[in-house]
Parts: C-alpha cells; sequence; structure tokens
C-alpha cells in the first residue's frame, strides 16, 4: 500500500513541477493560464488520492469519514478550480491582453 | 544548527515587524499603511503562538474525547492553548480594524480624491 | 513514512517560492492573481498533509476544505475588478490619471 | 511542529512581505497580501495552532483580501512615485524601524529557546486548562472551551469590539441621500458587467455548501477546530460570494440592511443574554453550570457544553452579520446601491 502511496504522491510532484515551469517559462498570460489551470487540477487530484489511500489502512466509521471529506476536497477543488481559471482568463480577454504569436506582424486578431 | 533553529522564529517575528512598522512610517499612500499594519498585526500573532509551541507535542485537541473522561491527559503532548485562545480574537478584530481603516481611507479619497498623505496636506 | 511526507512538504514548499516568483514579478496584475491561485491549491493540499504528519487528519481536514471552498472567492473578486475597469496596464494607471509622474 | 516546514515557510513570508511592501500598484499588493496569508495559515497549521489557522483561513481567503480589493475598486490603484522628498521621512522610518528591531534582538537573547515545553508561558495556567477542561466541560477542543468559558468575558467583549466595528464602518461611509454635498466624478469607467453564466450557476451551486459546512463548523466547534468567529466569517463569506458574482442588490434583496443590523444585535444580546440568564439563576455571570436547572436531561457538565454552544451561535450571528455589513458599505461606498 506504500508504495502505491508513494509512487502516486511522486506523479503528482511531477505533475506540480511541470505546472510551476509553465508558469515560468510560457510567453504569454495565455499559455500560463493553460498550464496553472489543469496540471493544478490534475495534480490535486493524484496527491488527494494518495492521501486517502494512506489514511485509510484499517477500515473503520471514523477512517470512512476522513476519506469521504477528502474527496469532497477534491470534489470542491473540481469545482471551484476550473471556474476560477475561467474567470481569469475571461478577466485577461475582457481587458484586451493580446495572445502571444511567434511573429507579431503576422498576427490576426 | 540546533541555535538557528532554537531561535528562527523569534528572528522572523523581528523582521516581519520591522517592515510593518518601516511601512507605516515611510509609505506614502494610505492604503500601504493599512497593509503595513496588517503585518504588523501578524508579527505579532505569530510571536504569541511560537511561545505556545511545544517539541514533540500535538495540537490543542485531545484524542478520543467522545468516550469516558480520562484520567491523565500529559501536559507536555498538547501545546498550550491559551497563546491559540488569545490569538483567534485577535485576528478577528484584526478584520475589524481593517474595515475601519479601509472605511477612512475611503472617507478620505471621497473628500480629497487622494490616498497621498502629501497631497492631503497639501489641500489641508 | 513520516519523512517522506515531509520531504513532500518541502518540495512543495520550493515549488510554491518558484510560484511566488510569478506571483511577485508578474508583468500584469492578473499574471499575479494566477500565482496566487496556485499557491492556494498548494495550500490546501499542503494542509492535509501536515495533519497527515500529525497523524490527526480528521482535525485539520476541514481547514482545507475551508480553503477549497474560499479560495474560489478571492479569484473571482478579482476578476470581476478587472471586468469592471478594463485596464491592466502598468502604466498610467486609471483613466484620469493619464501617465504622471511614474 | 516540524521545523523543516517551519524554516521553508517562515522564508517564503518574509519574502511575500518585502514584496508586498516594494510593489508599486495597490491591487498587486493585495494580491500579494492574500498569497502572504495563505502562508500564514499553514505557518499555524504547522506550529499546532489549529484553531488560529482556521480563523485565519476563513478570514483571508473569504474577507479581507476582497475587502482590500473593494477598497482599491472604490478608490484607485496607483501609487505615486516621487524622485525627491520625502528623504527624510524615509531615514526616519528604517531608523525607528532599525531601532525597534534591536530592541527586540536584545530582548530575544533571554527568550527560552523556541518549541521548548520549558517556556513560562506554558508553565502557569496553561496545564490547568490542558489536564482539567475535560473534564469540568466535556469538550475536547481546548481551545474552545477556553475561549467560550474560562474567558467567556474576554470573548463577550471581542465581540463588542467587532459590533462596534461594524457601527463605525456604517457611521462613516453610508450615505442615505442620493447624492451627498461631496459627489466626486467616478473615478473610473465602469463597463457593465454583462453576465456571465458560468461563474454565476457555479457560485449559486456553491453557496448552499459553503453555508451548510459553515453551520457545520459552529455545531461541531466542540470536538474539531472551528467555532463561533469561524463558522461566522465562512457565513458572511458565501454571501460575498453570492454579492460578488451576481450583485450586491440581490444581497440586499435578502438580507437588507435593516436585517443585518438586526442580526448583529441579536447575536451580541444572544451571548450577553446567556450570562443573564446565569446571574439570574443564581450563579455568576456567564457561569454555565446553573443552566441544567432549565436544560433538561443534563447534569452540570453537560450544561457547560451546551451553554458554550448557545453563544458560539450567538458570535456566529453577530460576525456573520457584521462582515456583510462592512463588505457592503466599504464595496457601494456606503450608497448600498451597486457593486
Amino acid at each position: 500500500m506504500d508504495i502505491v502511496v508513494i509512487v502516486l504522491t511522486v506523479i503528482a510532484l511531477l505533475f506540480f513541477f511541470a505546472t510551476t515551469v509553465g508558469l515560468l517559462r510560457f510567453p504569454d498570460f495565455y499559455s500560463r493560464m493553460h498550464a496553472a489551470g489543469k496540471g493544478d487540477t490534475l495534480s490535486s487530484l493524484v496527491i488527494l488520492l494518495a492521501l486517502v489511500l494512506y489514511n485509510f489502512h484499517e477500515i473503520n466509521l471514523a477512517n470512512l469519514l476522513v476519506a469521504m471529506k477528502i474527496l469532497l476536497i477534491a470534489v470542491f477543488i473540481f469545482m471551484a478550480s476550473p471556474t476560477a481559471t475561467h474567470a481569469i482568463i475571461d478577466a485577461g480577454y475582457e481587458s484586451g491582453i493580446k495572445p502571444w504569436a511567434k511573429n507579431p506582424e503576422e498576427e490576426s486578431p | 544548527m540546533q541555535s538557528i533553529i532554537s531561535s528562527y522564529n523569534y528572528w522572523i517575528y523581528i523582521l516581519l515587524m520591522m517592515i510593518g512598522l518601516y511601512a507605516m512610517l515611510a509609505k506614502n499612500n494610505l492604503v500601504k499603511k493599512v497593509i503595513g499594519m496588517s503585518i504588523f498585526q501578524t508579527a505579532i500573532i505569530v510571536f504569541y503562538v511560537s511561545t505556545g509551541a511545544k517539541e514533540h507535542a500535538t495540537i490543542p485537541i485531545i484524542a478520543h474525547g467522545h468516550g469516558a473522561v480520562e484520567a491523565a491527559v500529559d501536559v507536555a503532548h498538547y501545546a498550550n492553548p491559551l497563546p491559540h485562545v488569545l490569538m483567534l480574537t485577535a485576528i478577528v478584530v484584526s478584520v475589524g480594524t481593517l474595515g475601519v481603516a479601509l472605511a477612512i481611507c475611503l472617507g478620505i479619497h471621497r473628500r480629497y480624491n487622494s490616498l497621498e498623505e502629501d497631497e492631503i496636506q497639501e489641500q489641508l | 513514512m513520516d519523512s517522506f511526507f515531509i520531504g513532500t512538504g518541502v518540495a512543495l514548499c520550493l515549488l510554491m517560492l518558484l510560484t511566488l516568483h510569478r506571483a511577485i514579478h508578474g508583468p500584469t496584475a492578473i499574471d499575479r492573481i494566477m500565482g496566487v491561485n496556485v499557491i492556494g491549491t498548494k495550500t490546501t493540499i499542503l494542509l492535509v498533509i501536515i495533519g497527515t504528519i500529525y497523524h490527526r487528519v480528521d482535525m485539520f481536514i476541514d481547514i482545507a476544505l475551508a480553503y477549497a471552498l474560499l479560495n474560489f472567492i478571492v479569484t473571482i473578486a478579482a476578476s470581476r475588478y478587472f471586468q469592471q475597469h478594463k485596464n491592466l496596464n502598468p502604466k498610467g494607471y486609471g483613466y484620469r490619471f493619464p501617465a504622471e509622474d511614474d | 511542529m516540524i521545523w523543516q516546514l517551519d524554516l521553508s515557510i517562515l522564508t517564503l513570508i518574509v519574502i511575500c512581505a518585502f514584496a508586498t511592501i516594494m510593489v508599486k500598484d495597490l491591487l498587486s499588493a493585495a494580491i500579494i497580501f492574500g498569497a502572504y496569508s495563505f502562508l500564514m495559515c499553514l505557518l499555524w497549521t504547522e506550529m499546532g495552532a489549529v484553531d488560529v489557522a482556521f480563523t485565519e483561513a476563513s478570514v483571508g481567503a473569504g474577507v479581507s483580501t476582497v475587502l482590500f480589493f473593494a477598497a482599491v475598486h472604490q478608490t484607485t490603484r496607483r501609487v505615486r512615485t516621487r524622485k525627491s522628498g520625502r528623504m527624510l521621512a524615509k531615514v526616519f522610518a528604517l531608523m525607528a524601524a532599525l531601532l525597534t528591531g534591536l530592541v527586540l534582538i536584545i530582548a530575544e537573547t533571554d527568550f527560552p529557546g523556541f518549541a521548548s515545553p520549558f517556556t513560562p508561558a506554558s508553565l502557569h495556567l496553561s496545564p490547568y486548562y490542558i489536564t482539567q477542561s475535560l473534564h469540568d466541560t466535556n469538550v475536547p477542543n481546548i481551545v474552545t472551551s477556553v475561549l467560550a468559558d474560562y474567558r467567556g468575558f474576554d470573548t463577550m467583549f471581542e465581540t463588542a469590539v467587532i459590533f462596534t466595528a461594524g457601527l463605525a464602518v456604517i457611521a462613516i461611509l453610508r450615505r442615505y441621500k442620493r447624492d451627498d454635498r461631496c459627489d466626486l466624478p467616478e473615478p473610473y469607467v465602469i463597463s457593465e458587467g454583462y453576465p456571465d453564466t458560468i461563474i454565476r450557476f457555479i457560485a449559486r451551486q456553491l453557496a448552499p455548501f459553503i453555508q451548510l459546512f459553515a453551520l457545520y463548523v459552529v455545531a461541531h466547534g466542540h470536538h474539531s477546530p472551528g467555532g463561533g468567529f469561524q463558522g461566522g466569517v465562512i457565513l458572511g463569506a458565501s454571501f460575498i460570494l453570492l454579492a460578488i458574482s451576481y450583485d450586491s442588490r440581490m444581497i440586499i434583496g435578502i438580507m437588507s440592511e435593516r436585517l443585518n443590523i438586526l442580526l448583529g444585535n441579536i447575536g451580541v444580546l444572544i451571548y450577553a443574554g446567556i450570562g443573564f440568564l446565569c446571574l439570574l439563576l443564581g450563579a455568576n455571570f456567564l457561569d454555565y453550570s446553573v443552566l441544567s436547572k432549565v436544560l433538561p436531561a443534563t447534569d452540570k457538565i453537560m450544561a457547560r457544553s451546551h451553554g458554550m454552544l448557545g453563544i458560539e451561535i450567538g458570535v456566529a450571528i453577530a460576525v456573520m452579520a457584521i462582515v456583510i455589513s462592512i463588505y457592503l458599505n466599504i464595496i457601494s461606498h456606503g450608497k448600498y446601491d451597486k457593486g
């Protein structure tokens, strides 16, 4: 069981790392948001799954409640995080950030 | 190493307090001053909570409290709850002070159309 | 297993440091909001991890749940600000103060 | 406490504080201050202060950052920088800060080490609380029992302070007439916020969950972190979420100004009323053990537990009303119309 937990956690950390690299290295706002929104949601789901498995070492009511609550966190992250991403992107688009283009001359609106 | 760990929290609270004090004194903008005040408050809270921390201690909620009252509760096993109580109310009061401070800023901006200290003083 | 989780926590803190670079140096304010949003998600995870280290997850989970619910509000508030102001330009804030002595 | 996490979080906090002070834009400062509050919450969790962390979580994420946004929204973002002048003030401020730091560092050498179990703060009174709390009140969460029972007076006046803050904000900002004497030109151009269906839908779905969770926090504060303050702030934050995603007119429709003020009063009065009820039943003010005379099927210890629950409910109602009132006043500049 521990091995599964460790593997899941390491995968999640890799995703978090990828998110951070994307957040730092991508050239414009929209692509950065793309990295942040998707990578963060997925990696938090994976790491929460790992924590559920770790805390569910024996089956009783208290552990079941804890597992339910952690899964509830995952559900709320799944509801809230994409909406927040949408709101930020929308605000950025409304306020007129131009998408990045490789050659700024041939950029089309 | 041991000495660094044993006093790191206190250094940080001193540093935060200096930052907050500097912002309150030197910044020209009123909202910046309010932020400095908040940082000052959190510095004090860091200090209090740091005095309550104990090594190898768990959170101040007695485990398995539903059943019969256990006879012996080991004091060294639980963190000191008293600073937590004081600081809990301090945080909520800090929201109140923040609200009042921002309201005063809004009132000043309504009247003088500026948030900068020296511009307001010129208009006085 | 505890030391593994402590290591995970420290790694998350390091990633937070990198994210904080975006939150502090972000070219526009909206990049900063993005950075803070990511930091908020990491905070939620880290709270559960700290609970696991303390072996009292049932006590820590409520805080993480509160964060998962409330982290959203900050982002929505900030994005509403931009929808109403439509002004991201780092120079010359506001319409009434066109390029003053900045 | 876990020292590895302690060191890294504290370093992050100092970076955040510097950045908040140094950044040249009020909105960005407010955003970074939000990150600062997240890190503070982590720090307190890591030091074992779960109730403090819970309060910081609800306050920092739900209310204080949003209040900063609202204030910046109503005024201006710019921080004017000047090349000359104010040098003297800066030097003076730096001197004052350094002097304070020096004095505190000198004092710091006398402190006992961090996380030592033998600090004077945890030798005199707190062992009593830790050992006797469960026995006296049947409440496992020591923080709740100390907050609501042993130090009940203290908490009552804290609630009164919150109430006074709400009154002060109303007194400063509220404008009843449509146009008061100094109506400035609005400092920005408002584009009419178009209806964003996705955000509204999600906010509408999430708000009942947040309110349910807040009620759980209030009611379950005896056994887990939480209590009246946290639950009240989260309840207020749910209304703030609705006000942000829809319009503050909708919130005023649900929760009119009169009702809001009334709820704030009722909350404080519940607290004081329970205290006076104890007085009427022949005990000291806020001594809940006599409540066993009026509550059915309770002994003295359970009566203290139930009395705490009663005052937590009062605190939650008062804090909720005051938070909503402060937010509405700041966002609409005291006019209760837009925002």
